[in-house]
């Protein structure tokens, strides 16, 4: 198992490397020069002079390989450059934002699970009754309902209409609930649906049967054995949420004033600051890589068959 | 506009009346809270990005300051001389000046200040003064020489300019502020705020208030709120602080509010060297086929008066008395028609020698105002029998199609006081600028460059007016630009600030002229 | 004979929603298609004067903050939403079957290759991806459009692959290949037509994600370029309005919250009809 | 004192609107096998799992009441207690994420027993169905084990519930030759060792041959012929018991 795990983190390094002369190569083929931005947030007219002058300063007049061979250097004393526009090293502002968004999206994942896995238990235990059609009703409002919409409904209810809760900004719990509730929505949705399938899947198993047939008592079946199998989704689903929790991010911390790394990772891009941009999806592969590793041992401690068999990577 | 549904209306009044009984307004030294996009940066004394303005402003002093008048007075120079032939700038210094760490503010530190403006001329050479100035001298304790290659009238102007000549303590550390100005920066939260408390040392009177807070709100309608709700005391400025709408309805509700003098220009530059706008008739009918007045009522809420020349008339050698271009939608026709832009029955669009009178207009994507603006300018002209089609792009692809003239129309603002009109009028001799391609394509282009060099080194000040008259003229009848409206700092103050004042230039904010207002 | 396994019987909800997601999509197909002519206004002509108006006779749900009529802009809005995610549908699948059959007909190093290409696509989340995407192409509609098929076609790619491998196991295709049939008609004529019913459920469902995309790029700004009336846009354009007018917000989110919804309850009923054991959530 | 009896009434079973299993009774006796014989889609296996109401979505039970020794009792209170269940594929009746041990544990606490004696219990069960290497069965899970072991290792767990009676459903039709026999042979050792009272439902009339004393052959959901097995063999009445001898015939080519 050790071996395995050792393996997956080896394999981590030549991804983030492919990721990142990918990355390197696709902005500086991009459409338009991060100098120009510099000169526009300075105020400084974009003369050619001007121009030339602050490709020099930036580095990006070198050939396109000595610009990522200076920065792989660089990069491999986790020292990622310097911010085009704000001057400080990339790394810091990054690791300074992301609480914010590691709270956001945790709380969002937090949350997630907390109301999928009732909602979806609820369905599947009373399974054409009216708690399960409650349920798929409300799932399916969740699947459907665009999280930014979703989040200046919340808004217009809670702060604007009934003031209870203020508008934006960080620092208060009462700032948090708006954020998480708009990006947790969909994917909370979409687990109580997924749960709720692979539960009534389960149960219809032989192996339920069997159990029932020992005479073990109900809750009993469904705690050791209907519901020890239908984890096993859920566990896969949820690695792949993390993705869009950070997606969902993006969005809705725009809306919410809320400083995390999505918002500025979003003024990075619209001003082409590559360095930024260049950490920024290191950081997220790196993420989710690791989120999907601990996806699979989760997988792995939970089924044995994976397990023993050998995991198919 | 009064439209808001009844418990929409109550609701806000509530919410108003809630937050601001529990605004605390400690009495000890009060803090002045006002907001900005972004955080105000290392506040190097020449420094440019990531470095604010409004920031700089607050902590570095120029030897001369800009007025509201458009003239310059004594500042950190007592008194100047200009010698005849114009090329050498004699200052003496005021006496008594202290940096806020306690040094003293003479010429040697000055020197060294635009010594190293000069030792970084790449950077800083797009001011025309810092490729004219030969070199600095410090005879004595308080006079500090300026030798120039040649005349250079707006010596003085580009001195009041926010950076770079402007005085930093020499042995500040870097990221360090240490300034001559009425406040000095003393925390700064990534991402939160800056906090900025009075200059012990100060030359000046002492500013009312103990402490400036720099909020960080990057979100107009995030500022709008916080305004609402008593995080932030004011909003001012005139770089998109909050939405047109937004101010009318914080007005409305009994904000009390204040608009600033013209300070500079919002206008189209046309391209006169590529596709139809190549003819004078065409850029003379759209000048004539849009209905500015309307525009700035709808839009802007009449917040900004309506420009009909380049530069506002309050401008230095801007007055020239010029003829308008009305609101005239049949003279425009009837000149199109003049010039062979037929109107083919049952076609919506004119069109001459085969050739469509189709405009490409460039904006801002993700500036909603302007967007606005092209979607109205596009229905307006369409009228006319012109298809302008709309091409929204973000900051950077703006800046790279204005450098190589990738347009047909796209939105240019001069730069405002106190750049205007001399600045502006000199970038237009440099290729890369927006008014360079604009102009590209008039026969006398080189003529009009010609005298704008003549002009900057003119020593005579009625020569200089005329040089002015013929450039800003010419400009005005080739209608290369569609003035649109002339762009004013807005404020919105909660009650508890007084006296509050607009900057002379579009980038400071006088907060040691504001003061606490006494009923709380 | 496990004569106990579940009796398969079409439950009374199964038929309903299919129904239901069939006409709301129908709808909107009609919508998208006779948009011009069923729009009161002209979604375009802006009359400066009638801004900010409440529904009234002459515009049932009242006017944007350009004066435009907001019920027309909608239904226009229809053809470019529907549009886009069509397009798109059809560049992803294009993409997906392409890379997905390759891998799974020729299999080998080519297919270890590929299909870690699509792990690399599947692990970023789709809307950062194709924001990413986005701001490297530039703005614009049909930037948009490539964006989120470059960030959407993985799914499809694997899922192909598996049907392949699958597919080219069965006796049929052994038999076929004996026949002496080209590999080229093999694929035509025997495994794309057992891969078109899950690849049409998943296509369904993800239908509803895409356009939640194309409205979220929009809504950043990124996406469709004015005045052409897309819903994420009019999202975008009355954000600044929340306070006095959040009716300019309401209707855009229902319309996408509608059409998504639509498409969804169609993918949920075609994914139980053609194979209830594929489960996607 | 007359043999203890588990006797089942009247148990009919319907879909939403077809009926499989009409009015059934049968009665089974402790010591004997009772085989329950019919073609594919009569039902057997139907009633077999509504007998102890174990019946998947959708179907409707109706009647059944189950009498011990003339007590009624609830299907609840026989499952596991009265009567134990074999299933024919025995790999997915095991759930795959636990291991045999877990399965042992849980019969065995449902009797109470824990601990050092329930471990005792297993490697006993575990040897009286042949499965010498206890350890490494009660530690392995159901993927890693034949069908045979998986199949004597349901009999261990009804060894376990020490139930007097067990419910055979097509216990054999999946294993091969050999560990057919050595089942069989395994079953008639507990019924006339510990008198365990089996109902054996089955399609191959060679295993009614060998196992069983009564027989009862079944056709489109209701009971055809209820006959001992001798009689069945040498004068079946009904015409499906003829159908179904004759294919037996056929394929062992003459008398048992």
């Amino acid at each position: 198992m050790l071996r395995y795990i050792l393996l997956r983190l080896l394999l981590l390094v030549p991804v983030m490397l492919a990721v990142s002369l990918l990355v390197f190569v696709l902005l500086h083929l991009g459409s338009t020069d991060p100098a120009l931005d510099y000169l526009r947030l300075s105020h400084i007219p974009p003369t050619d002079a001007a121009v030339a002058e602050v490709r020099q300063a930036l580095g990006l007049d070198l050939p396109l390989y000595q610009q990522y061979w200076i920065w792989l250097c660089k990069a491999l004393q986790l020292d990622f450059g310097i911010s085009y526009l704000t001057g400080r090293p990339v790394l810091d502002d990054l690791l300074y934002y992301l609480p914010a968004t590691l709270q956001l999206g945790g709380l969002a994942l937090a949350c997630t699970l907390l109301f999928a896995v009732p909602l979806g238990l609820l369905a599947a235990r009373w399974q054409g009754r009216w708690p399960d059609h409650a349920v798929r009703a409300v799932t399916f409002i969740g699947v459907s309902m665009p999280n930014f919409w979703l989040a200046f409904l919340l808004i217009a209810l809670f702060s604007l209409w009934l003031g209870w809760l203020p508008a934006l900004g960080r620092g208060s719990p009462g700032q948090l609930v708006m954020p998480v509730l708009a990006i947790a929505l969909m994917s909370m949705s979409i687990n109580a649906r997924l749960l709720r399938a692979s539960l009534l899947e389960a149960s219809g198993q032989r192996h339920v049967t069997y159990a029932r047939a020992r005479g073990l008592p109900e809750r009993r079946v469904w705690r050791g054995h209907i519901l020890r199998n239908a984890w096993l989704p859920l566990v896969t689903a949820t690695g792949m949420h993390v993705g869009e929790l950070i997606g969902g991010a993006l969005v809705i911390e725009t809306i919410f004033a809320w400083p995390g790394v999505g918002r500025f990772a979003v003024s990075a891009v619209l001003n082409r600051d590559f360095p930024v941009m260049q950490c920024f999806t290191l950081l997220l592969t790196g993420l989710l890589m690791l989120c999907n590793l601990l996806v699979d041992i989760c997988y792995a401690w939970l089924d044995p068959r994976s397990r023993l068999q050998g995991v198919d990577a | 506009m009064k439209q808001s549904s009844g418990t929409l209306k109550s609701a806000l009044w509530g919410l108003l009346l809630v937050t601001s009984l529990c605004a605390h307004a400690d009495r000890a030294a009060p803090t002045l809270v006002y907001s900005w996009p972004v955080n105000a940066g290392p506040l190097d004394p020449r420094g440019y990005a990531p470095d604010q303005m409004y920031a700089q402003a607050m902590v570095y002093e120029p030897l001369v300051r800009y007025t509201a008048a458009g003239t310059v007075e004594p500042w950190l120079a007592s008194s100047w001389h200009v010698s005849d032939d114009g090329k050498t700038y004699t200052f003496t210094l005021r006496d008594g000046v202290r940096f806020s760490d306690g040094t003293p503010f003479d010429a040697a530190a000055a020197k060294a200040n635009l010594d190293a403006v000069l030792a970084n001329s790449k950077r800083h050479r797009w001011l025309e003064l810092v490729t004219t100035l030969e070199r600095v001298e410090a005879p004595d304790r308080r006079t500090l020489q300026l030798f120039l290659k040649h005349p250079y009238y707006p010596t003085l102007m580009e001195l009041a300019q926010v950076r770079p000549l402007r005085f930093g303590a020499p042995l500040a550390k870097p990221g360090e502020p240490v300034g001559t100005g009425p406040w000095q920066r003393v925390e700064s939260r990534l991402g939160e705020f800056d906090r900025f408390t009075r200059n012990p040392y100060y030359w000046g009177a002492q500013p009312a208030y103990g402490e400036v807070l720099v909020k960080v709100i990057p979100d107009p309608n995030s500022r709008a709120l916080a305004l609402q709700t008593g995080q932030i005391d004011l909003i001012q400025g005139a770089a998109g602080e909050i939405t047109a709408s937004t101010f009318v309805r914080l007005r409305d509700q009994g904000f009390a509010s204040a608009l600033s003098a013209p300070l500079a220009t919002r206008s189209l530059a046309i391209n006169t060297g590529r596709g139809a706008t190549r003819d004078l008739a065409v850029r003379r009918a759209i000048n004539h086929g849009l209905n500015k007045q309307a525009i700035i009522d709808n839009i802007l809420y009449g917040l900004e008066p309506r420009a009909d020349t380049l530069f506002a008339p309050n401008l230095p050698y801007a007055d020239l008395g010029l003829a308008p271009y009305a609101y005239d939608p049949a003279l425009a026709a009837r000149e199109l028609d003049a010039a062979g832009w037929q109107l083919v029955p049952g076609a919506s669009v004119r069109s001459k020698g085969g050739e469509p009178l189709a405009v490409e207009l460039v904006f801002l994507g993700t500036s909603a105002l302007q967007k606005s603006l092209a979607e109205v300018f596009q229905g307006e002209l369409a009228k006319l029998g012109m298809q302008i089609s709309l091409r929204a792009v973000e900051e950077g692809a703006l800046v790279s199609r204005q450098r190589e003239g990738d347009f047909g129309m796209i939105f240019a603002d001069t730069w405002g006081a106190p750049y205007d009109p001399h600045s502006f009028v000199s970038s237009m001799r440099y290729p890369g600028h927006a008014d360079y391609m604009a102009q590209r394509g008039l026969a006398i282009k080189d003529q009009l460059d010609q005298r704008i060099t003549k002009v900057l080194a003119s020593t005579d000040p009625q020569q200089r007016a005329e040089q002015y008259r013929f450039i800003l003229t010419t400009l005005h009848e080739q209608a290369v630009y569609v003035p649109i409206s002339y762009l004013t700092a807005i404020s919105l103050r909660r009650d508890v600030v007084d006296h509050v004042q607009f900057g002379s230039t579009l980038f400071d904010v006088p907060f040691e002229a504001m003061t606490p207002s006494q009923e709380h | 004979m496990s004569a106990f396994a579940a009796v398969p019987h079409k439950p009374l909800r199964l038929r309903w929603s299919l129904a239901a997601g069939a006409l709301l999509v129908s709808l909107l197909v009609l919508l998208a298609v006779f948009g011009q002519w069923l729009a009161p206004h002209d979604p375009d002509l802006i009359d400066v004067g009638q801004r900010l108006q409440p529904a009234s006779m002459s515009h049932w749900l009242g006017t944007d903050h350009l004066g435009r009529d907001l019920l027309s802009r909608l239904i226009v809005g229809t053809r470019l939403s529907l549009g886009s995610v069509l397009l798109t549908l059809s560049l992803v699948l294009a993409l997906g079957l392409l890379v997905g059959g390759v891998a799974g007909f020729v299999g080998g190093k080519l297919d270890l290759l590929l299909m870690r290409l699509c792990d690399m696509f599947m692990t970023f989340p789709t809307l950062v991806l194709a924001f990413f995407f986005v701001t490297l192409l530039g703005t614009g509609l049909t930037n948009v459009i490539v964006a989120i098929a470059l960030s959407h076609w993985a799914w499809y790619a694997r899922m192909v692959r598996g049907l392949v491998i699958a597919q080219r196991g069965r006796e049929y295709l052994l038999a076929a290949r004996l026949a002496g049939a080209s590999r080229w008609s093999r694929l035509r004529q025997h495994v794309v037509p057992n891969i078109a019913g899950p690849l049409l459920v998943l296509a369904t469902m993800d239908i509803g994600h895409m356009m939640l995309h194309v409205s979220g790029l929009s809504f950043l700004g990124l996406g469709v370029t004015p005045p052409t009336a897309e819903w994420g846009v009019m999202i975008n354009d009355a954000k600044e309005f929340i306070w006095t007018h959040p009716q300019l917000l309401l209707w855009p989110g229902l319309m996408i919250f509608f059409s998504v919804m639509a498409f969804n309850l169609l993918g949920d009923a075609l994914r139980d009809r053609l194979d209830p054991a594929q489960e996607r959530h | 004192m007359p043999t203890p009896t588990l006797e089942l009434r009247t148990l009919s079973v319907a879909s939403r609107n077809t009926l499989l299993v009409d009015q059934l009774s049968l009665q089974l006796h402790r010591g004997k096998v009772c085989a329950l014989v019919g073609s594919s889609g009569s039902g057997k296996s139907l009633s077999c799992l509504g007998m102890l109401d174990l019946l998947p979505q959708g179907l409707r039970r109706s009647g059944g009441e189950l009498l011990l020794d003339g007590v009624s009792l609830a299907p609840a209170q026989v499952r596991g207690h009265v009567a134990s269940l074999v299933l024919q594929n025995p790999r997915s009746a095991f759930n795959p994420v636990r291991s045999m041990a877990s399965h042992a544990q849980e019969t065995l606490k449902l009797r109470g027993v824990h601990g050092a004696d329930a471990r005792q219990q297993m490697i006993e069960c575990l040897a009286a169905v042949g499965l010498g290497d206890h350890q490494r069965v009660l530690e392995s899970f159901a993927f890693q084990l034949s069908g045979g072991m998986l199949q004597r290792m349901m009999i261990a767990l009804a060894l376990m519930a020490q139930t007097p009676y067990l419910l055979a459903d097509e216990p054999t039709s999946d294993l091969d030759a050999l560990s057919q026999a050595r089942f069989l042979e395994l079953l008639m050792e507990l019924v006339e060792g510990h008198g365990l009272g089996v109902l054996l439902v089955t399609h191959d009339m060679g295993v009614v041959a060998r196992c069983a004393d009564h027989v009862l052959v079944m056709d489109a959901g209701r009971i055809v012929e209820r006959q001992d097995t001798q009689g069945l063999f040498d004068a079946p009445a009904s015409a499906s018991a003829r159908t179904l001898l004759d294919a037996h015939h056929l394929l062992t080519g003459g008398h048992p």
